[in-house]
């Protein structure tokens, strides 16, 4: 099993998801991140003055497959979260030992 | 152990004595009040007091989460501290008998004495008008706070709007309004400096004290970075509404009837108000691409302090003018501390200091009802409103400028780096504002 | 570049325009205002006025995070923009002599003329009431802008709403206030359409403007679906308890004095919405199971408005059935927008188009004071009551109808798909409502 | 499916009995309102009614996110059915024709039958009177949910406090205000005890009810624990501020006329205010290190708490020490919980029940204006406030006592642990504060 | 070392802590997240309209502990987590490479 | 690939955010989170009444680097992060498969 750990823009969300859903991914876990990267230099006005956001809000994505979906994921959020401009984010790919239902205590590839 | 216990000790004191003071009875004095007017004293005492819940969101949505309680508190402690100050000794220096137009005498009144509830003052229970102006006392210092946020200790900030209240509000109070040497019938040619509801007073005086006490105190760590945004505009928007609405209080309650004049100011900051925000809008429209809700809601201020020394003295017409021009100026009023590089966090100078004295000349240039500006063709009157500033823009710098010096160098004014990092609210009130 | 400027440029021409206007002065004219009632009329003004931040509270709580901004930002614009509109033409227009009934002569009273603050409108001073009747004209389009949330360009809404203020509702003031075709002796048999505080010439209005505007404008990008939720609820509660509070000027100030009609029509507003709330939770009860607090707020909402034509007209027991009723329908009148597939967004319609209808039809039913209705056997007020409700609602439909084809087709009415998913804050107004 | 319906079904049988009423036509009586007192009651009763508003921030600030909007309905849902309570039978049971001066009877005023528009109380319309009042009726039951928060159904706590404004708060009012045995000119020596504005009536009996039913309901799931900490102290603040501003209708109010008691009840109210907070942030400064925001809103609660009863009587001075001693009291007195081990969720008795408590004395104490207190040497004085209070109490509590206990066996008032666990907001009301 | 990674119901926080004090775990992060499951389907009536809650409010806790504690880890969580329904949420089991100590710079199970 | 999570005091992240700069580190993600740890027993005062705040306020820096940096990112983070007092927080370097960039579809260290 591997975690697909997906850094997207938060308008992108629904898109993603519901790109997910149509390869029949159907769990997720999403957090609110701030992130910072080349992205960085954008800046706001407040009263006339320059504020630097170096922080950008971003969602991160994470969805737990068996290995073999691995790519077919990748290439799917890569496709749904990109708008080309920087900023657009990151997808890490990370192993995982194991994985369980709570419910049941249902372990490996039927825990998700 | 015993400095801690100072201030306390300090308040039972006076409590004693006051304990030994006969009692008021009440007497029958012919005379009445009007119930008409003091309904609408009453009520504007109260909108005056809403103005300080108001600020304390105004400014408390622009600073930054961790010290959101911190900076509300400026305003509720203002409004706690300064009315018990107000009853002791602040109405008295403004209200009292004059000591050769500078200050009234603070035992005059030392504790409302010799004041009953039948007093009266022109057609309302004198008790109402000590409130309504106590109302004043409270928020002009707490308009300060706004330029020292994110960064001071709360019992220097305590010791300094006491101070401040007693050695520069209440003798500019009487300075224009209790009789001393700006009022009508005084120097100046005898026209005196007009104020209506405190351009200069309450406004200018604050704004100027402001800029000069974040000169000294120096910039917040960090400043200017981009994590200082203001953490909840929704609040900031909220606040001006109850600004807003206060005002109406403050400026047409400064009729102190339900009169014609009345009518006129609440006209007038009515449409000041409007315009002032529409001024700030199309500036920042013009300037930055997009007109903002913190645009707006600076803007607003800005208009309403703009018309402030002007409601009773200006039409309709001018009111637009000023409004507009408010928000215009100290939409530029605020870009000047990233030109000149001093920290004023939430731009009371910008806004209180600059609006203020635009406001206090253009009430030179309109005034066209019960007094004569320079449209009418009366050069004189503008250059007093002049004179008013500059001598009470002076004062109020050169005490303030003392205050801070003194009260930095005893109490310490500033929190040290660390504490600046963690966020006022825990480190000097063990809390924080929100828990979700 | 030029085009950007436009607007700018209209206020600085009319600025400079007022500047050559001579100069009012006070006259001395023998009757004064009565205190009371100007302390009372000066209070509703600023009431009313409240009543704009409490709007943007209600409806700013219940659009999403990314919206906050822009939807608050919808009813404080109206308040700059309405007031300085008011006080060029749409107060002339709307109770200005009257041409032909159907509006007021823009020019009679074009910014105030010919009116001082002496000028007595009843028993108080002109220029109160201007602001007790301004704030209605402010408030009214803020209305729409709940149904349009979400979607529009700022700019766009600005502009509408100068339009709609200008077309739809100062006429309809005209037609039922100013003296105009529904008012009391004019046609209709002579008794008119009974519009106590504004049920149609507000409320229904702004409704079936709103309808109509969504219908054109479309739904929302992906609407519905589960991320529409009400951002935070305790502001939408908090905003209906300053609607309510503020009621008390729009309704019991609609007596334009401090007297016995004031005491009913307070009476009968807080019975209704009290009733309101009670009629919207056991609707709620039955059809989902739960009372909810987005309930409570609608309720109360929806009691107020539904009273609204009829407060100073109906007994307190009247005042709980039109209360309860208004719940009840109102609740039925947002779950139409589900049915017949719409997207009104906080339910402008809804709530305020289906409860001014049943407020006026139920004041045709249930007067009893100072008026005849069905229950005292007189049919012909029903009769006119729904005459009223139609004309207003197909003069406000139809221009409402050319005003957004007009302007969308010219500046666009809606932004596009990709600003409307990063939300109206940051793409219009370059801001975020919270930097946690 | 017939249990659930019961109480829609008694609301829609008591609107169909209205429906017989005859009409209520207008009289023409000889006096008319004063509009000058007319205008300060209504806008007094809008104050009181803003403070439940206020207090569902006060209140709603302090619970867990998962809990806010369950809170603060308990504030809005007072003030809904209250009111309707209030019209039926709640003013008659307080104003009506004594029954031994024991309670009014219910069916006097039932409906309010018999008052008209012009029917006057003193110089008021009776209508504005009857709203006064109500409000009073309204917000003493919503006192009480700040001690049952976080674990209480919604429907026992509506059917809970119908019950208990009926058979307890509408009783005391009567026997203080409506001509009662505690009222002046009855037993007691004929002095009666003094509550100006409802320290006994309002804070003490809501306060010593909480405490009853807290100690019978039992404490909330792992309390006490760190995940208990108050959700959003801005709310808070936010809400004392209303507060604060609501109690000066509360008070000055009280004296149902623009006079010189009004005057004199404002300022002893904005005083006490102060000095309350100044008290309490000086205990906590003394006793925890460092004054706190939530300490600021306390404070001033309990210094307003404290003032209540002796508004009309007693001098600026006095206010200073009762004010201050409301603070230092009510602090002392919200630690009582952690050692008597009870858990009052946000301290309606360590507040109300002790503030209500010590205002109710101090009266006896300080009073030298109208009334004659212990410093006057009136002895008598201060043994009728204790008399009161002790009635006022045990009255209270037992009447509480029974209806908490028969309430949880026939309804059940807590909700279960899991429910309790996941929040009332979801559980109750189907929804959640914020969806950020 | 690994990380457990625990997707859970919010209200059942408490209980997991508690029953992790029990078998001796000390350290534990938790952050909010909204997942996307099974569980969706969920409804949210608005003024009478109803809305799907795809995203349903959880919270994961992370628990970083040597690979011997991992399978009591997991059955303790299991255990205090579960209710039975469906969105208990699930468990994922991620290798470590090193964990460090900030305050003293402590290495490997030292520095948990 | 690894990423680094370091858990660290919310009034560090500037410092932490500067001291990885002038390593050359141009990205991260941020999330509030809350920690239970060493730290217990820290208590609040709310009305007089002691509360034990048992989760503290942290924030997680997630950093993904080359292997071969990953000692030079961790030692950073101890030193800027570090005040020497309980609760400063901990690091975990976890392993990485695949790191892919959303806007351009690049693959391993120059997706970062
Ligand atoms: N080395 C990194 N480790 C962890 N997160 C990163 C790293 N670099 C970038 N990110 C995350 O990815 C987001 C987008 O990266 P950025 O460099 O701005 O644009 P792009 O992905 O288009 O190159 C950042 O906001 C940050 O959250
Ligand atoms: N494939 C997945 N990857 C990551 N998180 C998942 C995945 N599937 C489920 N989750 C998380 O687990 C939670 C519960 O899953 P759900 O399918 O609703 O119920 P259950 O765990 O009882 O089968 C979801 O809300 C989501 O946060
Ligand atoms: N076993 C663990 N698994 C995951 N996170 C942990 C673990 N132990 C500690 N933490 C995190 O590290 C933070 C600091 O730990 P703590 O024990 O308080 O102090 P220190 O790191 O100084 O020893 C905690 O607040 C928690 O967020």
């Amino acid at each position: 099993m591997k975690k697909i750990e997906c850094i997207i823009r938060p308008f992108k969300l629904e898109d993603v998801k519901e790109a997910l859903s149509e390869i029949g991914i159907r769990g997720m876990t999403v957090s609110e991140i701030r992130g910072f990267g080349r992205q960085k230099g954008h800046t706001e006005l407040y009263r006339g003055s320059e504020y630097t956001i170096e922080f950008v809000p971003k969602l991160k994505v994470e969805i737990v497959v068996p290995e073999d979906r691995v790519d077919e994921v990748v290439n799917t959020v890569v496709q749904a979260a990109s708008t080309g401009k920087i900023g657009d984010g990151k997808i890490f790919v990370i192993p995982v030992d194991e994985t369980i239902r709570i419910r049941t205590g249902e372990r490996g590839p039927a825990a998700i | 152990m015993f400095k801690r216990q100072t201030f306390p000790c300090l308040i039972l004191l006076l409590l004693a004595v006051l304990l030994v003071q006969p009692p008021v009875f009440a007497e029958t004095s012919s005379p009445t009040a009007n119930p008409g007017d003091t309904a609408w004293m009453l009520i504007s005492s109260a909108l005056v007091m809403l103005m300080l819940p108001g600020l304390a969101l105004f400014y408390g949505g622009m600073v930054r989460r961790k010290n959101v309680l911190s900076s509300m508190m400026h305003s509720f402690v203002a409004l706690g501290v300064m009315t018990i100050q107000w009853i002791f000794i602040g109405y008295s220096i403004a209200f009292g008998d004059s000591i050769g137009g500078f200050m009234g005498n603070p035992l005059d009144k030392f504790l409302l004495r010799g004041i009953t509830p039948e007093t009266l003052t022109g057609t309302i229970p004198e008790y109402v008008f000590i409130m309504f102006q106590g109302m004043f006392a409270a928020i002009t210092p707490a308009l300060i706070s706004g330029a020292l946020a994110e960064r001071i200790r709360f019992r220097t900030y305590v010791t300094f709007i006491l101070l401040w209240g007693t050695l520069v509000y209440a003798p500019l109070a009487h300075w224009v309004w209790g009789g001393g040497w700006l009022s009508q019938g005084h120097l100046l040619n005898g026209l005196g400096a007009l104020d209506f509801a405190g351009g200069t007073v309450v406004h200018l005086s604050s704004g100027i004290s402001a800029l000069v006490a974040v000169i000294l105190l120096g910039k917040r760590r960090g400043y200017p970075s981009g994590d200082m945004l203001p953490h909840n505009l929704t609040f900031t928007l909220l606040g001006a509404g109850l600004l807003w609405f206060g005002w109406f209080g403050f400026n047409a309650g400064s009729a102190v009837a339900a009169n014609a004049q009345a009518g006129l100011a609440f006209v007038v900051t009515h449409i000041a108000a409007a315009s002032g925000a529409i001024g700030w809008l199309i500036a920042e429209r013009i300037h930055q691409g997009r007109p903002s809700a913190l645009g707006a809601a600076s803007g607003i201020v800005a208009g309403l302090v703009g018309i402030t020394p002007a409601a009773g003295f200006v039409a309709p017409w001018a009111a637009i003018i000023i409004g507009f021009g408010a928000g215009v100026i100290c939409y530029w009023g605020v870009l000047a501390k990233g030109r000149f590089g001093y920290d004023d966090s939430l731009d009371a100078f910008g806004v209180h200091g600059v609006g203020g004295t635009w406001g206090a000349i253009a009430t030179g240039i309109f005034a066209t009802i019960g007094a004569t500006g320079l449209v009418l063709g009366n050069f004189q009157q503008l250059v007093n409103q002049i004179i008013g500033v500059v001598a009470a823009g002076l004062y109020a710098a050169a005490v303030t400028f003392i205050l801070v010096k003194v009260l930095d160098a005893t109490m310490g004014f500033r929190v040290d780096d660390e504490q600046e990092q963690m966020g006022l609210d825990q480190v000097e009130h063990g809390e924080v504002g929100y828990n979700f």
